[in-house]
């Protein structure tokens, strides 16, 4: 298990290597990379803010959920702050089990959970000027759907 | 107690962050939300539609019931919209 | 949409950074890396055989399938054969997409589909001598499940 | 028609390919793998069970009754089991 609140980028083939090394009882890695989209008209930055501290305990938590549902054998979530322009990755999650099962559900729940727990706020520069963007229902339905199993 | 804003609660506010001393009536959070609004026109408006203000105390979520002590770190914020 | 089988293994991180690469419309990869796992007792390497030209062939179409079910902004399927060993790298099946839950679907579609349609097979080393190994039930329900969409 | 074995099924026949001319009855899969059973104890015994057996026909899964012709590339192989 392992959490990062990062500014700067991270390496995927490092960071998915890094977590099966030396496990050769996992048989599969899902993992999830979150990307600033292009949006609407023409290239569009953002800023991401986040409360630090807060942030950090909230992502070990849902991480700790995670595993106490499924059988992983290893797992990580790694989140950037800070200005972010469009294609710049966002967050990596991913989950290593015995099976693929477990691996796809458990990352897919992370994913959706960390949406809307964990405290990071988006910040949009758009022609008419910066936006906080706004909370979507499809992330609350999407985080509900862990709460009925 | 040690209050926290962020997003668009932070801009309005003007402020991210503040050491404050409520009055002894403010027992949860739904009466420290009430308290705040009375501080002026840049709280009353933030905080004009408080069911779309989420908490934190301690770094926990809580609801508007949660009891509140003196020392601890309370966090106003919009629905998160990160990852 | 990208299919290749090789004997040769992959830089994880460059195959999914090539998969984005250039289209910022794109919000979320998922991927699925399959490992050899280590069975029972001790290490065991294995030797995948597969049918040169159908593999393929399959691969394809089960790739286009994908891409007729989910709007995929870009997809690929790496499939190794030869001889691995535990914690070697079998698989990589990624999807991208501008927004997560169709990633996440339809690499999941992929891997299940995969298990049953590419001909693969796995020949395990054990210490009583070579063993081919069987197909499972699970990875036919598996599959199943897509059919009932 | 060419014929191709894999895995259990090539080492159990011995062969991993072939070219044969089967004979003028033999005009579905089903009808192939009844020949095929009758050219010796090898081949008799990988193809004891056709239910596991699954047959490729130009490369696209096919069923017993799917018709043959002469320039047929057939392969007879166990339930896959890669990924």
């Amino acid at each position: 298990m392992a959490i990062r609140v990062q500014a700067d980028d991270f390496d995927i083939g490092a960071e998915l290597a890094a977590l099966t090394e030396g496990d050769a009882s996992i048989g599969g890695v899902t993992s999830f990379i979150g990307l600033v989209r292009e949006m609407g008209s023409g290239p569009s930055a953002m800023t991401l803010e986040h409360y630090p501290g807060m942030t950090e305990r909230q992502l070990a938590e849902i991480e700790a959920e995670a595993n106490r549902r499924w059988p992983l054998q290893a797992s990580l979530i790694i989140h950037r702050y800070g200005r972010l322009e469009p294609g710049d990755r966002i967050v990596l999650v991913a989950t290593a089990s015995k099976h693929r099962e477990a691996a796809f559900e458990s990352c897919h729940f992370l994913i959706d959970w960390l949406k809307t727990r964990a405290p990071f706020w988006k910040l949009e520069e758009t022609a008419e000027g910066s936006q906080w963007v706004e909370a979507k229902d499809s992330d609350d339905a999407a985080a509900d759907k862990w709460q009925q199993r | 107690m040690k209050l926290l804003y962020f997003a668009w609660l932070r801009t309005k506010i003007g402020v991210s962050q503040e050491d404050v001393a409520p009055p002894a009536e403010v027992r949860d959070v739904a009466s420290l939300i009430g308290w705040l609004q009375t501080r002026g026109p840049n709280f009353a408006d933030a905080l004009k539609n408080p069911s779309v203000v989420r908490v934190a105390v301690n770094q926990e979520y809580v609801r508007p019931g949660h009891p509140l002590a003196a020392g601890d770190e309370v966090a106003l914020f919009p629905p998160v919209t990160g990852g």
